[in-house]
């Protein structure tokens, strides 16, 4: 049980870590501010999401597993309203030019 | 190579880093990101030391690091001092700049905004 | 080599790579965008240190309010133009300046390998003090307890840079609001984010300074939270800056440090000394000072952004 | 509990030294909340209550000869802080109280909120921030704490800082930046030595570090590094190009007391530390290099001084020369020598009578820019006949300056001079010699032309109330020359501790 658990821990860290991984390496490479945009985004909630997946087998009490979930909450949210921020500014400033 | 004296070293080229960057750049805000770069580079040498100072069931001695925050605060608020003298300057000079005899022109708004 | 060990190699290296893109990239923004970054970076050393409060204080308030600070600030100089207008460093003053930077790092890092062992620490007599505090996290003993002192002058600082600021306002404006921070337009992920957001984030800034008695945390960090929630809302021009000479607005800046100072003066009262606390009773009233310091932070930190006031007062 | 070790208890009175701190705190605080002509009833009713506390503090210490110590929260050291008053302190605190309270009067027709409106900017921010220097300052003579007085160093930053650009204008402006950079500069510089200290000796306490401290590689580089902090805040020569501008574009209030008292604050810090600190760490090396800036400063301040055209940034550029002579200080009083005495005196004398010498000066000057229009020497005909008691507060300001007698100026550096001719340490007296014909030189370049005939039109009378100030603190400046022994006795009151070191 605890192996499988263990098991299920590091495949979803790695999956996380994996998307981070992508997600700067888009950031870096891509060619305009909005695909890299794209590549942040993904790298924030997926690779976010899995890596708490990953920790909630292994937090000791729910309380702080309702926290785990608190916190990729409480990122999603900001991360959403900038991505949306930032798109918008570029439109804008495509419309500009 | 233990985590106190790798962060220790960090602290060190950060007080370097921040102390060519206070003298060299000519812009007043760039100088400001340099002092805060000095400061947060004697904010870890408090750090190191406080984690040194482990003793008696703590991981850490509080005492500095308490001096830290009182810190980090204090350079918040020179931060924030210093932004609001370099926008007043610039509105009521046009430009930004340490050079004493400021030439007190009008100021050039929405030149460079379209 | 362990790969915790890698780690805090890479992360060394990817603070001071971060650090020297602040000093030397060309375009200001780049160096501001730079800066928050490296802000951030720096919370994960101070984790790794041992420190969660400082890492909490340092990423509210070392990278998040100064950051808004920055990138306001920023954005407002390169609007006017003119930015870089000041004659750059010469090939020479640059070699000297490099020279004496690295002379002071090398020196700094020598005496930081040399310093004496066994290292000395207060950390015993920190934790022989903490029950008669009543308290739990021996970092917020110090700040409102051992070394209340330090802390209630450092909150008077707050105050003072709020008056300094204010004083750059021109005469005509005196008393009116600083300028808004947003745009004039409202856009729907800001009010997005005032809705959903914001009532989170003051639930967990006080529950920040409500734990900060006893885990890290404390009334720096909640604070620090409570102002950026005000900011979000300023920045999305659902409420304005007030106007500076609006009385709640004075109380709420003074609060803190007033009453940590009435308390201090009544030290000999109830306790024997000024800033000393009365047996039994020291949790409760440093937990009192901290509500209002809690209102004062939440209140400075966003006015300090918000810069002098802009706007006449009639308007 | 643990048991205090008696060199770090309380003492009988010490409850005092919180007070001068707490006075003035609240006063900050009540201005601020009260708002509008309520600051300047705080701040003007505060100086009298401040004065008779750093009063009442003197005769204390006076009285036991011993310093008052203070265990702030009833925790002595290391885990508390403490605050000590000395002999040093007591002066610097009643000297302090005096110009504060001078500089408060005089600024009341400046920096009045006007009739049709309830709060103005620079009225309100003035009364604030000059009980903020006031608090600042008190912190920085009785701290026994160095961290401690670091938050005492930044107040007095956050408080001068904005008292330079009051006006607004962009050259004040200006002046106001450079002051702030040099002096963050200084205080993180400050803040590292004072990490490294902590890191070597788990204190930050004075009379702890006292005890402990040895010459290890660790505190020579937190040595260098704090002093090199205090002196840009200091404004010691090759430092000080912040201090002319901005001392001479602020108000002529707020002038006084940043070159009377602001830059007095991070030197007594120096002191503090080399004499109270460090004492343990051997050689005369940084005493003289401590010294040879001092007379570099006083040579160059004063030259640059001679050429100046306007008469408030010759008294800004005299400040850099006379900052230049407290320096003396370090090579004539340390170590255990016969003629420490002699140095430690004349540096402290040189404190107090620049303090009021030049605030009588500052506060001159402004009287004579607002009834001419401006402050051009060259223009200066005529002037002496019809404002003659300003210009005998120049004078008088002026003959301390110089060192001629009979003034406080005169004994500093008569003391001085005795010390470094009993050391065998001539360059110091030819410097302080040389110093003294260049500011007779620069004083007589002010009196001269003012004393010539000439047509002048006055804009205004200047107020006999405020010129009465200028001239009282002038006055003080001459009568600290007739000091009795028992006042330089009063002066090495809590100093036994670091000369009796080996």
């Amino acid at each position: 049980m605890s192996l499988a658990l263990d098991l299920f821990t590091l495949a979803a860290i790695g999956a996380g870590a994996f998307f981070f991984f992508a997600g700067t390496v888009g950031l870096l490479r891509f060619p305009d501010s909005l695909t890299r945009l794209h590549a942040l985004t993904k790298a924030d909630n997926l690779g976010l999401g899995l890596v708490v997946l990953g920790l909630l087998p292994r937090s000791g009490s729910l309380l702080d597993a309702l926290r785990l979930i608190a916190i990729w909450a409480l990122v999603q949210l900001p991360g959403a309203a900038t991505a949306q921020l930032i798109g918008r500014a570029l439109s804008r400033r495509r419309a500009a030019e | 190579m233990n985590v106190s004296s790798l962060a220790g070293l960090v602290g060190a080229a950060l007080v370097g880093l921040g102390l060519y960057g206070l003298i060299v750049n000519p812009q007043p805000l760039r100088k400001i990101l340099a002092f805060n770069l000095i400061g947060s580079g004697a904010f870890l040498v408090f750090g190191i030391v406080a984690r040194r100072g482990a003793a008696a069931a703590f991981p850490f001695d509080p005492v500095p690091q308490a001096m830290v925050i009182t810190g980090i605060v204090v350079a918040f608020a020179a931060s924030a001092l210093a932004v609001a003298l370099i926008l007043r300057l610039q509105e009521e000079t046009g430009k930004v700049t340490l050079d004493p005899d400021v030439p007190s022109k009008p100021p050039v708004t929405g030149a460079s905004n379209p | 080599m362990s790969i915790l060990q890698v780690l805090d190699l890479g992360l060394a290296i990817l603070v001071l790579a971060v650090a020297g893109w602040t000093i030397a990239a060309r375009e200001l923004f780049a160096s501001v965008v730079g800066y928050v970054a490296y802000g951030l970076l720096l919370s994960i050393v101070w984790i790794r240190l041992y420190a969660p409060d400082v890492a909490l204080t340092e990423a509210a308030i070392g990278s998040g309010v100064t950051g808004v600070l920055l990138v306001t600030s920023g954005a407002r100089l390169k609007r006017a133009g003119n930015v870089e207008a000041a004659e750059p460093s010469g090939p020479s003053q640059r070699f000297l300046a490099a020279a004496l930077a690295v002379l002071v790092a090398a020196a700094l890092a020598t005496v930081i390998l040399l310093l004496p062992e066994p290292p000395p620490t207060l950390a015993p007599e920190a934790g022989q003090q903490l029950a008669a505090t009543g308290l739990a996290n021996p970092v917020t003993a110090v700040l409102i307890a051992y070394r209340s002192f330090d802390t209630m002058l450092e909150k008077i600082v707050l105050v003072l840079a709020v008056v300094g600021v204010w004083s750059l306002a021109p005469d005509r404006v005196w008393g009116g609001a600083p300028a808004p921070l947003g745009r004039a337009r409202p856009e729907g992920p800001l009010l997005f984010l005032d809705q959903a957001l914001v009532p989170l984030g003051i639930l967990v800034g006080i529950h920040i300074f409500w734990v900060g008695a006893d885990e890290p945390g404390g009334a720096f960090q909640g604070g620090a939270i409570l102002a950026a929630m005000w900011m979000i809302v300023m920045i999305s021009r659902l409420t304005e800056p007030p106007r500076v000479g609006a009385r709640w607005l004075r109380l709420a800046l003074v609060a803190g440090p007033a009453v940590f100072l009435a308390v201090g003066l009544a030290g000999p009262g109830m306790g024997g000394s000024f800033f000393a606390y009365p047996a039994g009773f020291a949790k409760p009233i440093i937990l009192f000072i901290e509500a209002f310091m809690v209102l004062s932070i939440a209140a400075t930190l966003p006015m300090l952004v918000a810069g002098p006031p802009r706007r006449s007062p009639e308007r | 509990m643990i048991e205090t070790p008696p060199a770090l208890a309380g003492t009988a009175g010490g409850s005092l030294l919180v007070l001068a701190i707490l006075l003035p705190s609240a006063g900050i605080l009540l201005s601020f909340v009260l708002g509008g002509r309520f600051a300047e009833r705080v701040a003007l009713g505060l100086t009298p209550i401040g004065l008779a506390t750093a009063i009442a503090i003197a005769i204390l210490v006076w009285r036991s000869r011993a310093p008052l110590v203070y265990n702030v929260a009833g925790l002595p050291p290391p885990l508390g802080i403490a605050l000590r008053a000395d002999g040093i302190s007591c002066v610097m605190l009643v000297t302090a109280a005096l110009v504060i309270a001078a500089a408060a009067f005089y600024a009341r027709a400046s920096f009045a909120t006007p009739e049709n409106v309830s709060e103005a900017r620079a009225p309100l921010a003035f009364w604030i921030l000059i009980q903020a220097v006031w608090a600042a300052l008190t912190i920085l003579f009785v701290g026994g704490d160095l961290f401690n007085l670091y938050v005492a160093l930044e107040l007095l930053t956050f408080a001068a800082v904005p008292l330079v650009c009051l006006a607004g204008k962009p050259e004040t402006l200006v002046a106001a930046l450079r002051y702030l950079l040099f002096a963050l500069f200084g205080s993180v510089f400050y803040l590292l030595g004072a990490a490294l200290l902590y890191g070597a000796y788990g204190t930050l306490d004075i009379v702890l570090l006292a005890e402990r401290v040895r010459a290890l590689p660790a505190v020579w580089l937190a040595a260098g590094l704090m002093t090199a902090g205090l002196l840009a805040k200091t404004a010691l020569f090759p430092l000080h190009l912040w201090l002319p501008p901005a001392h001479a574009n602020a108000p002529a209030a707020a002038s006084a007391v940043l070159s009377g008292l602001v830059v007095k604050g991070s030197f007594f810090l120096t002191v503090r530390l080399w004499f109270y600190v460090l004492p343990a760490l051997p050689g005369a090396a940084p005493e003289a290099i401590l010294g040879a800036l001092g007379s570099a400063a006083i040579l160059f301040g004063s030259v640059l001084a001679l050429r100046q055209p306007r008469l408030k940034l010759l008294i800004a550029y005299s400040t850099l020369a006379q900052i230049g002579y407290l320096f003396l200080i370090f090579p004539l009083a340390s170590g255990v020598h016969p003629w420490i005495a002699d140095g430690w005196s004349g540096g402290m004398m040189q404190t107090l009578s620049h303090a009021f010498a030049k605030a009588a000066m500052f506060m001159s000057a402004g009287l004579l820019a607002e009834s001419l229009g401006h402050d051009r020497i060259a223009e200066f005909a005529g002037a002496g006949r019809v404002m003659p008691a300003t210009f005998f507060a120049l004078g008088l300001g002026g003959l301390s300056l110089m060192g001629l007698p009979p003034s406080g100026g005169f004994a500093a550096k008569w003391l001085l001079l005795r010390a470094s001719a009993a050391a065998g340490q001539w360059p110091w007296a030819i410097v302080m010699l040389a110093g003294g014909l260049l500011g007779a030189g620069y004083v007589y370049r002010i009196l001269a032309p003012a004393l010539t005939d000439g047509a002048i039109v006055l804009k205004a009378p200047p107020q006999r109330s405020r010129e009465a100030i200028a001239l009282a603190l002038a006055i003080v400046a001459v009568a600290l020359g007739f000091a009795p022994q028992s006042f330089f006795d009063f002066l090495q009151i809590g100093r036994a501790a670091a000369s009796a070191l080996p």
